[in-house]
C-alpha cells in the first residue's frame, strides 16, 4: 500500500503521546510514594524508555512483529533488519508503525513498577523488565496483534489484554517474592505529594488518546470512534469511582477521582474503537465502581500492591476485555448484539493470558531473586530507595 | 534571657510580625510546622486507607529575648495571633524557655547584645 | 461533505491539546492557593471533565448544537442519537466535532473556579457546574456557533464571549453570594508554589493552540493564521504587562508575567483567525496593560476574585470581542478597514451575553444558596477544603 | 507550489510542541537550581518566549530568511511585510513556516541561560537574548538552512549546528564575565528538586518530536525516519550515560540518567533524518559517554557552567555534527559511505560557528557589561534572584 | 514544666500517636527535619559532583508537659518509635527541656492550665 | 548537657558539617526554616498585592551537646557558617538552652552517655 501523509501525521503525533505517557506514570506513581522513594518510583518509568526503547529496535519487534509462527515472531527483523525509510505498513511508514508499537512495549513493563516501589532493588528491576519484555510482552502481542492464534478472534483494540492484564497479573505475581513495605498495615503510607499524581492523572489521559485513537492506525472515523469513548469511558469512571467512595468513605478524595479517570482509560483501551460512546460511559461506569471495590478488597486481604497496580490494570483490563464482547458494535458483534461468541472468545483471551503471565512472571522473578536478589535490605528501605538506590535526594534545601 | 516558642496559625503570620515590629522586635525564626491539639482534626482517606488525623498546618516562631523584652513581646503576638477579638480554639500557644547564652556568628559577640 | 484525514487528524489532536488545558488549569490555578487548599482548587477543573465530559453526550451537545430556535438547540441528540461514527460534520467526522466542542464546554466553567477557591462547598461547586452549563453555557454557544441569533453576526473565533465573557462575568458575580476568603485584605494570601502555575502557563498556552488553531476546525490557511496569532498575542502581552508590573511596582514578577501571557492567550481568542499577526501583537500589548490595570483595582476595590478571573478573563474576553471588531481583516472586515458595524455588532454580543450571564449566575447562586448552601464554615475555610471537603492533603511527610 | 493538509497539520502540532519545550525546559534548568532561584531561572525560559517572539515577526525572521546576502538575510520581510495567510512555503503556510522557525529562535538562547542562573541580573539576561538573537542566531540560522553560504553544504537536519553548537559554546563564553556563582565548590550546590528536572525532561523529549520530526516539514518518510531515530538515540544515550556513572560513581542517578536522555536528543538533532535507526542508536551511545566525560570534567577544570549547557550542548552538537558527517545514509552521504568530503564539510561549519559564536558573545558580554553590569551583587546572589530580581519566592507557606 | 523534642522516624509517627494518646497526651507540634547520627548515611552524585552525605529523614515532635506527665510521655515516645522489640539504630531520641512557662493564645490562660 | 540551637545560611551548611566531624561532634538535626533580622529583607509583590517581607530562608542545626562539647561545638559552628574571615551580616546565631536529660530510645539509655 502507499503511503497516507495524514495518517503518518496522525500515527507520529500519537507515538510522540504514547511516550509521553511514561512521564505521566512516572508522575502518578511518584506522587503517592514516600518522599524518599520519590526519585527511585520515577526512574521505574524513565529507566524503560531507555532499556526497552532499545531493547525493541534489536530484537523485541522482530519477536512481536516477525513472521514466525502461531506463538512468537522470528529474528528477520532484528535490528530492524529489512526495513528502511521507504517501508510501509498499511498506509504509514513501517518506522511509524514500529515507534507506536514500541511505545506500547516500553508503558507495559513500567505499570507493573507500581507494585515493586520502595523495596526492589534497581538491577534487579532492570533484569525484570528485560526479561519479562521478551518472555511476557512481545509473545502475548504477537498471539494479540502479530498474527498470533489470537489475531482476529479475541478483540483488543488497543491492548486491554496486552497491555493491562499482562501488567496487572504479573504486578500481583511480583508480590509472591516482594511481599509488603516494612510498616505497611501498621504505619500509614500516605503519598507525599497528590498534585504530582493529578499532573500524572492529567498527562495519562492526554497520552492515552495517542494510545487508543491512534490504534486506529490512521486518522479515520474509527480514530474518531476512539477518541471519543477514550473521552467519556473515563469522565464517566472517574464520576462514578468518586461517587462511591463519596457515599462509603464519607469524602470524594482527589486521588480517589484521579484513579477513577485511570480505571477508565483502562478499561475502555480494548474497546475503544468497538463501541459507541453510550457504551463507553456505561463501560466507564461499571469500571469505576469494580476497581473501586478491587483496591479495597486490598485493604481487606491486606497484601502490599503498593499503587494497586492490579486493582486498577488487572481488574480494569479483565473487565474491559469481557465488556468489548458485550458491548462491541462497530468492527465487531458483541453479545448485546446477539454473538455470545465473542464473549466466550474474549474470556478464553484473558484466561490464556492470565495463566501464562502468571507462570512466567514466577520464572522471572524467581531467576533475578536467585541471581542478584529482589528486595532491598530492612536498612535500605528504611533509609529509602532514593538514597541507597540513586545515591541522591528527590528534594534539597 | 528567653527563648520563646510560639505556634500560630499560618494566616496569622503577618499580623503577628507586624505587632513584633511595633515593639521592636525585629528577630526571629519562622519554621512550617503541624499540630495537634484542641482543635479538631479531621478524617483522610487514601485508596484502600481511611484514617483520623488531626494534624493541622501551624506556623512556628522561635524569638529569643533579653528579659525586658519579655512582656513585650508576648503581648505583641497574642495579639496579632488572635483570630478576633475573643479568640478561637486553634490560635495557638507560647512556651518560654530559658535561654542560657547567644552568640552572633558574624561578630562573635555574645550575650545580650547579640539577640 | 467528505471526511478529510488531515482535517481529522488535526482536529482530533486539537481535542487533545483542549482538554489538556484543564490539567494546566488546575496547575495554575492551583499553585496560587494556599497549600491546605491546593487539591481543593485542583479537583474544580477535574472533576468538570467528568461531569460536563458526560453531560455533553446526555444532553449538552444537543442543546447547544441540535437545531432548536434561535436561542437554544433541541432534545434530538440527546444521548448522540442519530450519529454514529460514519457521520460528518464539515470535513471532520462528527464525533470529532462533538469532542472538540466537548471540550470547551468543559473548561468554560473550571474558568470561574479561580474565584471560588478556598471557600465554595464541593457539593456546590458541583452543583453549579451541572447548572451553569445547561443554563448558561449551551445556550450562548448555541447562539454564537450553533445557529442561534448572533451566528454569523458577531465574530467569535474560538471563544471570546462563549468562554471568557461568559465565564469571566460570572465569577464576578459569584461573589455576590462568597464574598471575600477569611483575611482578605489583612493576612496576604500568597501562591503556595509559583513553579506549578509557571508549568500551567506552559501547559495552557501548548493546549490553546489547539483551542484556536483548532478552531479552523481544518489544516488550512486559517488554522495557520489562528497559530500565528496565538504564538505573538500571548508573548506581546506578556511584554506589555511585565513591563508595566515593572514600572509600576518596581519588579517584573513571574506571576505577573504569566498572567500576561494568559491575557494575551484570553484576548487573541475570539480574534485569532481573522486578524494578521501584525495586529495580534497590538492586540496582545493591549490587552497585558488593560488586564493588569483591572487586576490593580481589584486591589483597590476589595472585592475577592481570588485568582482573578474577571480580571483576565472577563477584561480579556470583552477587550478581544471589541477589538476582533476594529481589527478584522481575514474573513472578517473591522473598524480599520471601514466596517464600524462590525464594532456594533460585537459590542451588541458582548452586552447580551454580559446581561444574560449576570441574571442566570445570579439566579443559579440563589438556587443553590438556597438548597445546599455555598460557603463552607469559618472553621472549615481555616483548615483548607482539602481536609474538610476531600479528607487528604495534597502534601505529606 | 500548493498547500498539503498533512503537513500544515504535522508542523502546526510541531510547532506547538517546540514551544512546548520552553516549558520543558524551565522545568529542567528550574529543577537543578537552588529554591532561592527557582523562579528566576525558569523566567529565563520563558521570557524568551515573549521577547524572541515579538522580535523574530518585527525583523528576526526576515534577517534569517529573507534573501539577502551569504551572509544575512535582508529587511524585507520586516512585520512579516509581504506574506500573508495566503502565502506557502514548500507545501505549508508560510505563517507555518515562520512560527516553527520562531520556536527554534526562541529555544536557543534560553538553553545558554542554564550556565547563567542564580547570579546574572534580568535587565542584563533580556538585553542578552535581544543582541545574541540578531547577532547570533539569525545570521547562523541564514547561513544553514537560510540560503546562506553553509546551505547545501553541511548537513544540518534541525540544528545541531545552529542551535546546540551556537548555544553550548556562547554559555560556556558568557563564564568570561560570570565567573563563578558564590560557593561554588566550596559547598555543594545540589538541584532543590530532582524531580522538576524529570519532569522536565519527559517534556522536552516529548517536544523534540516536534522539533526533529518536524523538521521535514511534511508528514513523509523522512519525518518517520527523523522521529524514529530521535526516539532511540536518546535512548541509547540515558543508558550510556548510566551504565558509565554506575560504573565510574557507584551508582545510577536519576538526574544523570535525564541529562543523558538530554545529551541524546541533543547528538541527534543534525543527524535525525539522515542516519539509519541503528547508527541512531551508536550515534546516542557515544554521545552519553562523551557528555558524561565532559560534565566531569568540569568538575575538574573547576569553571562554573552551572547546568552543564556547554557539556550537554555545545559537546553534543558538535559530536552530532561530525558524526552526522560520519553515519549520514538517507539525502546525504557520510564517511561510513566513502565520502569524507562531508565529514570534511561539517568540520568546516562547527569550526565557523564556534568561532563566530566566541567571539559574537564576547562583543555582546562586554557591551552588556559595560551599560548595566552582568552580574548581580553578593548579597543578591545570597538571597537569591528570585527575591531580589523578582521579588517573589517560589514556595510560601 | 518541661518542653520535650524528640526525634523519630517518620514511618513511626502514627504509632507513636497512637502510644500518646492512650495516656492522654494530645497536644503536640510536628516538624520534618533531616537528622544525623549513629546511622550510616549514603553517597549521593549530583553530576560532576559526588559528596558524602548523612542526612536522613526524621520526624521531630515537640510536646510541652507538666510534671506529673512528664514519665507517661517518654515512656509512650519510646514505645511507638520503637522499629521492633530490640529497637534499631536510628529510632531517635528524646531531649527533655526546662520550660518555664506557657500560654494559651485564645484565652490568654498561662502556666499548667494552658498546657 | 546543653541543647544548641543554630540559624546558618544554607550555602553554609556542608562546611559546618564539616567542622562539626572534625570536633567529633557528629549527631544533630537540621531543619529547613525562615529567618529575619539585622540582614535587610525584600520587597514581595504578588498581582494586586504588595508587601515587605525579609523572611530570608536559613537553616537550622539542633545539637544536643554533654558540657566538655559545647566550646568546640561553638567554635566548630562558627568556624564553618563565617562566609568570610570577617562575617557578614545574616551569617547567624547560636542558641545556648539548658538541657536536663537525653533518651536514646532503641536502648533506653538515659542522660550523657545517650547524647
Ligand atoms: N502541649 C503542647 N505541646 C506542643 N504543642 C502544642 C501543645 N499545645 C498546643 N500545641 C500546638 O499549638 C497548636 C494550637 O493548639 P490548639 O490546642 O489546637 O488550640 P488552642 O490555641 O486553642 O490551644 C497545636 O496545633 C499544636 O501545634
Ligand atoms: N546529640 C544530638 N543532637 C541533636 N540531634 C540528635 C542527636 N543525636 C541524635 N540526634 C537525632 O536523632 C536521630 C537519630 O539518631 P541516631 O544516632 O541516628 O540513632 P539512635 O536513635 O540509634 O541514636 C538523628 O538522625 C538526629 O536527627
Ligand atoms: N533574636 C533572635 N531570635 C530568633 N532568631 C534570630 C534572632 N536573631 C537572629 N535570628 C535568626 O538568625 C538569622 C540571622 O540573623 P541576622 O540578624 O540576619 O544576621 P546576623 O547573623 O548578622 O545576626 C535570622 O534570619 C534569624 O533566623
Amino acid at each position: 500500500m502507499t503511503l497516507v501523509a495524514a495518517d503518518t501525521a496522525w500515527v507520529l503525533i500519537s507515538s510522540a503521546l504514547v511516550l509521553f505517557m511514561l512521564t505521566g506514570l512516572a508522575l502518578f506513581y511518584g506522587g503517592m510514594v514516600r518522599r524518599k522513594n520519590v526519585l527511585s518510583s520515577m526512574m521505574h518509568s524513565f529507566v524503560v524508555m531507555s532499556i526497552v526503547g532499545v531493547l525493541w529496535i534489536i530484537i523485541g519487534y522482530s519477536l512481536a512483529f516477525g513472521t514466525g509462527n502461531k506463538f512468537i515472531g522470528g529474528f528477520e527483523h532484528l535490528f530492524l533488519n529489512g526495513i528502511d525509510h521507504n517501508s510501509v505498513t498499511g498506509t504509514i511508514p513501517t518506522y511509524t508503525f514500529i515507534a507506536f508499537q514500541g511505545m506500547f512495549a516500553i508503558i507495559t513493563p513500567a505499570l507493573i513498577s507500581g507494585a515493586l516501589v520502595g523495596r526492589i532493588k534497581f538491577i534487579s528491576y532492570i533484569l525484570f523488565i528485560i526479561l519479562w519484555s521478551l518472555i511476557v510482552y512481545a509473545p502475548v502481542c504477537h498471539w494479540v496483534w502479530g498474527g498470533g492464534f489470537l489475531t482476529g478472534e479475541a478483540l483488543d483494540f488497543a491492548g486491554g489484554t496486552v497491555v493491562h492484564i499482562t501488567s496487572g497479573i504479573s504486578a500481583l505475581t511480583m508480590l509472591v517474592f516482594l511481599g509488603k513495605r516494612r510498616g505497611y498495615g501498621v504505619d500509614v503510607i500516605k503519598p507525599h505529594n497528590v498534585t504530582l499524581t493529578l499532573l500524572g492523572t492529567g498527562l495519562l489521559w492526554f497520552g492515552w488518546f495517542g494510545f487508543n485513537a491512534g490504534s486506529a492506525l490512521a486518522a479515520n472515523s474509527i480514530a474518531a470512534l476512539a477518541f471519543m469513548t477514550t473521552f467519556v469511558a473515563p469522565a464517566a469512571a472517574g464520576l462514578s469511582w468518586m461517587t462511591v467512595e463519596w457515599i462509603n468513605r464519607g469524602k470524594p478524595t482527589a486521588l480517589g477521582f484521579a484513579t477513577g479517570i485511570l480505571a477508565g482509560l483502562v478499561v475502555i483501551t480494548p474497546a475503544a474503537g468497538f463501541v459507541t460512546p453510550t457504551s463507553a460511559i456505561i463501560i466507564g461506569l461499571i469500571a469505576g465502581i469494580l476497581c473501586y471495590s478491587a483496591v479495597m478488597l486490598k485493604g481487606k486481604l491486606g497484601y502490599d500492591d503498593s499503587l494497586d497496580v492490579f486493582g486498577v490494570h488487572g481488574v480494569g483490563g479483565i473487565t474491559g476485555a469481557l465488556l468489548t464482547g458485550v458491548f462491541a458494535s462497530v468492527g465487531g458483534t458483541g453479545l448485546l448484539l446477539g454473538n455470545p461468541y465473542q464473549l466466550y472468545l474474549q474470556f478464553e483471551g484473558v484466561i490464556i493470558t492470565i495463566i501464562y503471565s502468571v507462570i512466567c512472571t514466577l520464572v522471572i522473578g524467581f531467576v533475578i531473586e536467585k541471581i542478584v536478589g529482589l528486595k532491598v535490605s530492612i536498612n535500605e528501605e528504611n533509609v529509602g530507595l532514593d538514597q541507597t538506590q540513586h545515591g541522591e535526594k528527590g528534594y534539597n534545601f | 534571657m528567653k527563648f520563646i516558642i510560639a505556634i500560630i496559625r499560618p494566616e496569622r503570620l503577618d499580623a503577628v510580625k507586624h505587632e513584633l515590629q511595633k515593639v521592636e522586635v525585629n528577630r526571629l525564626t519562622v519554621a512550617s510546622v503541624s499540630g495537634y491539639g484542641a482543635q479538631k482534626g479531621y478524617l483522610e482517606v487514601y485508596r484502600a486507607f481511611k484514617h483520623e488525623v488531626n494534624l493541622l498546618e501551624k506556623i512556628k516562631l522561635e524569638i529569643a529575648v533579653n528579659d525586658d523584652f519579655l512582656q513585650p513581646t508576648i503581648e505583641a503576638i497574642q495579639k496579632g495571633a488572635k483570630s478576633n477579638e475573643k479568640g478561637e480554639i486553634g490560635d495557638g500557644k507560647i512556651f518560654i524557655l530559658p535561654l542560657e547564652d547567644v552568640i552572633r556568628i558574624s561578630t562573635g559577640e555574645v550575650g545580650f547584645t547579640a539577640i
